[in-house]
């Protein structure tokens, strides 16, 4: 049952992770990236490593994301109005 | 030519993928099991909780140079020059409020989460984590106005902590070695290094959203 | 399989799609999200691999605390310089800024930023 | 420390203080810098004669110093180096007073001396070195302080020159470097020995060996000028005067001419390298080149570049001397190393002379010169009749001994490369006489720089170089057999290199 | 000593302690504490240095826990000779930049240079692979800081660059570090040593893959060199001496210290693996050399002369079974190239900044008006080349006595042909100096810079070119090293 619940979080992760690099939208990229850290978290815990869970709430997808969401927002200021090129 | 690269490249990629699967899985059991040193040692090391043990004294070294890699990146952003700070006036109405609401509880927690770091999950990354979160809210809420470059106190405290937890690895060397606790007052001087670390982390992180341009 | 396998082959995978961003892809942003998938895929071998047997090994786990506040260290400087480059020039990837033809470039950037 | 070690460290000094000191020299310090200079040059002659003194009376004279496990410099003062030495020293105090007057008003004085000192450094070091690690560190270094003397004046051409001369050198040296620590490799770090370091090496692959003297003879040939490797010496003349009289007639050509001696005598052996085969083929290449370049010599009217052409040709009188196997083709090698460096030098003083006199540069100008400047046209005409083996001339004596040392080698068609030398010799030399003895002067010289005073008819400094080295050409043919001539000091070197034949 | 004076552990406490009291100063009294911090290391390195030449090598842990708990930090030959390298290079830049900079220093220069020679000097004693990640991100995000001091937008694009093939190549770095701690459930280098054998699996082989291929990557070894021109020809010259002469020495020593240490056994067991580094090394040679003959602007043609002179360091791989002669000759080189390409960057940078052009043309007649920069330029140009007596011409010399040794001759080749191609392009710059300057005699000289900028490129060429006849001691030390 365990093991069910890993491989899908496992299959979750990569999931998300490839959804980051690949959709469009580095907004929704960029979501997609904190939603990552938030599985992530789930994972460490599955790991024994509720450290390393905290940390990565807080840090991997909490400091970081709110990182990245600056950024995004400070580059949209600059061009409003059109999207991001096709990376 | 160039798709040609890029093809090459995801060839070699996902062979490599394949490598690694086939490697981890097939591994056979490590030699070394350095879970039940920590324990063994754990008695000494002044702490209860074996990722704090690791993490401050018998691996402290690294942390000491991994704060350093903290202060480095701020020194990068002064160095590449900073980002302008936010346009005024565009926050949501709500936002001050929950911030007046949400800050102290995350003092609190940050709190909690330092004292409990000894013992159990937690500690000084976590706190200064939550503590930067906070001062973030409170910017975003526009009652923490942006640091100029040349603000004393943030400096202050980057550089007081990391100071500290340097002074304690060089007064240790008397003992034998850097970071070389005597058993007995290791629980001690790791708490004064780890509420150190708590407040300079902790602006440090903050510092990558507060630090601004000045405006001019 | 154990679940520390599970992730340490999940992390594999991670590290090899992050890698693949960043060689691959060409906006600044994405570069930066995709090295973060690649460390956080180094963190999930490092413990995933050490607790293979499911016993939890306190020392892999300090490690990666370790290595999360140096990631985002790296994000904070990357994306102060990702900032920087795109305030100067407007662009969201980095053009070769080489030997010959830098000055030509800049001066149709600015051009271009003249423009709008 | 002895003074049988700081003697030739001191030598090696007396030139490279002044220069280092004279880098730092202000432009306007003409005075002291010419103090320096000749204080030097002075110094040095002074130090070679107790040297020459000590070495005749069969002191040895050494020093080492080792920079790595088993690399070590390695200074000796043998009697082969003392040769190459004292010709060095004494030139050098000419051509500094020389120096002296024909840079009277150029810029950059300080940086010209300054490496031209060093250059005098290189030579000695190379004379005196006492393996061949010594020999390359000296023999590059001489490359790197002549290259800003070849580019001194800034010109176009100069520059030109100047990269010509370092793709040659550099090359050269890349080869020999390759030599030097493939044989540092098979047969250990080794000094230069008399008869031959290898030679007391058994169990050697010949095939080897041979690939090694190649790429040796490569590297030094550049400097010496041997075809097809001469292609630098022409381009090269392109710098000031007394730069191309010391450094291209004398120290940079016998560098590697010296170089070939070493490697033949003291690397391989004489005899050893005649068991290899080696001495025929570096025969007919001196042959070629010895033909070569009293060819290409005909047919060049600039003054400065006929005279590069008959310094290829000449060095590789050397080269041939020591590829006769036989004491008697040494000693004609050997004393026209000595030989040719007085006469060329003479030549060179005197193509400066008219040069910086009267602005000419090319042998259809010469018309009537003797008329203007008698003195300097005289002692060209006495290095001329010298170059082509005219009797009562240091030629002379040098082509009589490598005649001889050819038929006793049993080589006699290397008599009649000489012969065909001379012949050649004469027929590029014979016509600048004429025109400047016996055809009238234009009315007007090219650029008429300085005005005769009384008879005086140019300035001392540059009249007087010439008609010492002049007399010297002369004297040291006249007193071959005294026991001061070079010839004597040759004869001695010679006995010393053939342990199993008396010459 | 009293245990408190431990040289090794000042080594790495008092530049982070410079550097955190400059970060703290806010660019003041920069230059006073980094010349007071620097002379102090200066100091310890001396002192460790007699331990090492005493005792061979000094160990000292880290929170006093043995491994494979602890860190254990180690000093030795090869480890004191890079920390030789690094405090006297460092010391004389900093005389340099603190004339260079008199107007206006590069915000937070003085406190990053500090934080970079703490990674250096951490990385160079550290015997942990993990803690070696730390340093290697130490050094790297310091680097890129200070490249992107420059400010401008060339600057920025460099430092990103610079930025993104450090991270990917510690990232490589870690991943490899995960593995083997996954293999063998400890990092300690010295332990690992003796554990990984020939018959390692495919993790260990894989790990040793991608943490040698990430500090490649770091080191700039070609195919992997494309952001080292623009950081280091872009950077002011202070910046560029430092990342040209010291910061991809770091990386390279770890990937020697790697070769010879943990992953000994792997290039044992399969041999023709050396190839592929001195094959990379020889391309890198040619190719940098090309680049830096056809140049436009100076410091680029430095920063290719780097590319091409790292390719040096990698020929030693194959060579390394001929005893202690290969090892020597790879560190000689990065000494002596240490020495020469901050010579001939200050130089560079002098030369710029007075003659008001970046182009190689600009350097058109700067024999007559900057005689001194312009020597120290020829002087760390014939290290380049490999010509005696200089420091690279023995390092060569002894190259090519240890590829005939392994009988390698293709070695000799490319190292003799590195040497022409090197002098080509040092001799394009050189000539140029040498020609008559085009303007008249009305256009004033452009003014004298202070002596400090000129004689501290002097004596860093100086040193590059008598460490080959005094490198005596310095081989000895080498020859010491036990791997």
């Amino acid at each position: 049952m365990s093991t069910a619940f890993d491989l899908l979080l496992a299959a979750a992760l990569l999931w998300s992770a490839w959804r980051t690099l690949a959709t469009p939208q580095i907004g929704r990229a960029v979501i997609l990236f904190i939603v990552f850290g938030l599985l992530l978290t789930l994972a460490w815990a599955r790991l024994d490593a509720p450290d390393i869970a905290l940390a990565e709430a807080a840090i991997g997808a909490g400091l970081t994301g709110a990182l990245l969401l600056d950024a995004v927002a400070a580059l949209r200021a600059r061009r409003p109005d059109d999207e991001e090129g096709q990376s | 030519m160039k798709a040609l690269w890029r093809s090459l490249t995801v060839v070699a990629l996902l062979g490599l993928a394949a490598a690694l699967l086939v490697a981890v899985l097939g591994l056979p059991p490590a030699p070394v099991k350095l879970a039940g040193e920590v324990a063994t040692n754990l008695g000494a090391s002044g702490v209860s909780h074996p990722v704090t043990a690791v993490l401050l004294n018998f691996r402290g070294y690294d942390t000491f140079l991994e704060v350093a890699v903290l202060i480095i990146a701020l020194l990068g952003m002064l160095a590449a020059g900073l980002p302008p700070p936010p346009p005024t006036g565009s926050r949501n109405a709500m936002l001050p409020t929950l911030a007046r609401l949400a800050v102290p509880l995350m003092v609190l927690a940050a709190v909690y989460l330092l004292w409990a770091g000894a013992f159990r999950p937690g500690g000084a990354f976590q706190a200064a984590a939550v503590l930067a979160a906070a001062a973030v809210l409170l910017h975003l809420a526009e009652i923490l106005a942006p640091w100029p470059r040349d603000r004393r106190g943030p400096r202050l405290a980057i550089a007081g902590g990391f100071l500290l937890f340097l002074a304690i690895a060089a007064a240790l060397l008397a003992n034998g070695g850097l970071l070389r606790y005597p058993p007995e007052h290791a629980g001690l001087l790791i708490v004064l290094i780890e509420s150190g670390l708590t407040v300079s982390l902790a602006v440090n992180l903050a510092a990558f959203f507060l630090l601004r341009a000045d405006k001019t | 399989m154990s679940a520390g396998l599970i992730y340490a082959a999940t992390g594999c995978l991670l590290f090899v799609l992050g890698l693949g961003g960043v060689l691959l892809l060409k906006a600044l942003l994405r570069r930066i999200l995709a090295f973060n998938l690649m460390g956080s895929g180094a963190f999930l071998v490092l413990v995933g691999l050490a607790q293979r047997d499911g016993t939890p090994d306190p020392v892999p786990q300090a490690m990666v605390l370790t290595g999360i506040v140096v990631a985002v260290a790296a994000t904070a400087l990357a994306l102060t310089l990702a900032r920087r480059w795109h305030a100067l020039t407007g662009r969201e990837d980095i053009a070769r800024v080489g030997d010959a033809g830098s000055r030509a470039r800049r001066m149709a950037n600015d051009r271009r930023k003249v423009g709008r | 420390m002895t003074s049988n070690q700081w003697l030739p460290l001191a030598v090696i000094a007396s030139s490279l203080l002044p220069g280092l000191i004279i880098f730092a020299l202000p432009e306007k310090r003409v005075a002291l810098r010419t103090a320096l200079n000749l204080a030097g040059a002075l110094a040095k002659a002074g130090l070679v004669g107790l040297l020459i003194a000590g070495v005749a009376a069969g002191e040895e004279y050494g020093l080492r110093h080792a920079i790595a496990p088993g690399i070590e410099i390695v200074f000796k003062a043998d009697a082969l180096a003392l040769l190459f030495v004292t010709l060095s020293a004494v030139l050098w105090l000419f051509t500094t007073l020389y120096a002296i007057g024909y840079l009277e008003h150029a810029p950059h004085r300080s940086r010209f001396f300054g490496f031209f000192s060093l250059c005098v450094t290189a030579t000695m070091g190379i004379a005196m070195a006492g393996n061949l690690f010594t020999f390359f560190v000296f023999y590059e270094l001489l490359t790197l302080a002549t290259f800003p003397l070849v580019v001194h004046r800034g010109t176009p051409q100069a520059m030109r020159g100047g990269s010509i001369y370092l793709a040659y050198t550099l090359a050269g040296g890349a080869a020999l470097l390759a030599g030097i620590v493939w044989l540092d490799h098979l047969a250990g770090p080794g000094e230069f020995t008399q008869g031959g370091l290898l030679a007391a090496i058994p169990g050697l692959d010949p095939l080897t060996l041979q690939l090694i003297f190649a790429l040796l003879i490569a590297g030094v040939g550049v400097k010496a000028a041997i075809v097809p490797l001469h292609g630098w010496l022409p381009q090269a003349m392109v710098a000031p005067a007394p730069v191309s009289a010391l450094l291209h007639a004398v120290a940079v050509v016998k560098a590697g001419a010296f170089g070939i001696v070493r490697i033949v005598y003291e690397i391989y052996g004489i005899e050893f390298a005649q068991s290899l085969g080696l001495l025929l083929p570096l025969a007919v290449i001196a042959a070629v080149t010895i033909l070569w370049g009293s060819s290409r010599a005909l047919f060049q009217n600039d003054l400065k570049k006929r005279l590069a052409f008959s310094t290829v040709s000449q060095v590789s009188y050397i080269v041939l001397g020591v590829a006769l196997f036989g004491p008697l083709g040494t000693i004609g090698g050997l004393v026209h190393l000595v030989h040719q460096g007085i006469m060329k030098i003479t030549l060179f003083f005197c193509a400066g002379n008219y040069a910086e006199t009267l602005g000419i540069h090319k042998v259809s100008e010469m018309d009537g010169v003797g008329r203007r400047m008698p003195l300097t046209t005289l002692a060209f005409s006495i290095g001329a009749l010298g170059m082509m083996g005219a009797p009562l001339t240091a030629g002379a004596v040098s082509k009589a001994w490598l005649s001889d040392g050819a038929s006793a080698a049993g080589m006699d068609w290397a008599i009649w490369v000489l012969w065909g030398s001379s012949l050649l010799n004469a027929a590029y030399f014979l016509p600048i006489l004429h025109r400047a003895w016996l055809k009238l002067p234009p009315p007007d010289w090219p650029h008429e720089e300085i005005h005769p005073v009384g008879r005086r008819e140019t300035a001392w400094l540059l009249l007087l170089p010439p008609l010492f080295t002049a007399v010297l050409t002369v004297a040291v043919a006249l007193f071959a057999d005294s026991s001061f001539s070079p010839l004597a000091w040759v004869r001695l070197i010679a006995e010393r290199e053939y342990p199993n034949i008396s010459p | 000593m009293t245990p408190l004076l431990d040289p090794l552990a000042w080594l790495i406490l008092l530049p982070l302690l410079w550097a955190t009291l400059a970060f703290l100063a806010a660019d003041r009294h920069g230059p006073m504490l980094a010349l007071a911090g620097i002379g102090g290391q200066l100091l310890c390195v001396i002192a460790l240095a007699g331990d090492v030449a005493s005792h061979g090598s000094i160990g000292h842990l880290a929170g006093g826990w043995a491994e494979p708990l602890g860190i254990r930090l180690v000093a030795d030959g090869l480890s004191l000779v890079m920390l030789l390298l690094t405090q006297g290079v460092a010391l004389t830049l900093a005389l340099y930049a603190r004339s260079y900079f008199s107007q206006a220093t590069p915000p937070a220069f003085w406190p990053l240079t500090g934080f970079l020679l703490a990674g250096m000097n951490a990385l160079f004693l550290s015997g942990d692979l993990f803690n070696l990640y730390v340093t290697l991100e130490l050094v790297g995000l310091a680097a890129v800081g200070l490249v992107a001091a420059g400010g401008g937008a060339a600057q920025i694009a460099a430092a990103l660059r610079y930025l993104l093939a450090t991270l990917v190549g510690s990232g490589a770095y870690l991943f490899g570090v995960a593995l083997i701690y996954g293999s063998y459930g400890t990092v300690s280098a010295s332990l690992l040593g003796s554990l990984i054998t020939s018959e390692a699996p495919l993790a260990v082989w894989l790990a040793g893959g991608l943490m040698l291929t990430g500090l490649l990557l770091k080191t700039a070894l070609l195919p992997f060199h494309f952001w080292l021109p623009p950081a280091h020809g872009g950077a002011p010259a202070p910046v560029s001496a430092l990342l040209s002469a010291l910061v991809v020495k770091a990386s390279f020593y770890l990937f020697l210290r790697l070769w010879l240490g943990p992953f000994a056994a792997l290039s044992e067991a399969l041999p023709a693996l050396a190839q592929v580094p001195a094959a990379l090394g020889a391309t890198a040679i040619l190719w940098g050399s090309w680049r830096a003959i056809r140049a436009d602007r100076l410091k680029m043609l430095v920063a290719y002369s780097t590319v091409a002179q790292l390719g040096y360091l990698f020929l030693i791989f194959p060579l390394l079974g001929t005893g202690a002669l290969a090892l020597q000759a790879g560190i000689l080189q990065a000494t002596a190239h240490g020495l020469a390409k901050a010579a001939m960057f200050v130089a560079a940078g002098t030369l710029i900044k007075v003659g008001g052009s970046d182009r190689v043309l600009g350097v058109a007649g700067a024999a007559a008006h900057l005689p001194v920069s312009l020597f120290a330029f020829a002087l760390a140009g014939v290290t380049l080349m490999g010509l005696p007596p200089s420091g690279g011409f023995l390092a060569k010399w002894l190259l090519i006595d240890a590829a005939l040794a392994a009988g390698q001759p293709w070695i000799v080749v490319v190292a003799l042909s590195g040497g022409l191609l090197a002098g080509i392009y040092v001799f394009r710059v050189l000539r140029l100096a040498f020609r008559r300057p085009t303007t008249h005699d009305d256009v004033p000289l452009p003014q004298r810079p202070a002596a400090l900028l000129e004689w501290t490129a002097f004596a860093l060429a100086a040193g590059s070119v008598l460490i080959g006849l005094g490198a005596a001691p310095l081989l000895a030390l080498i020859a010491g090293v036990q791997p």
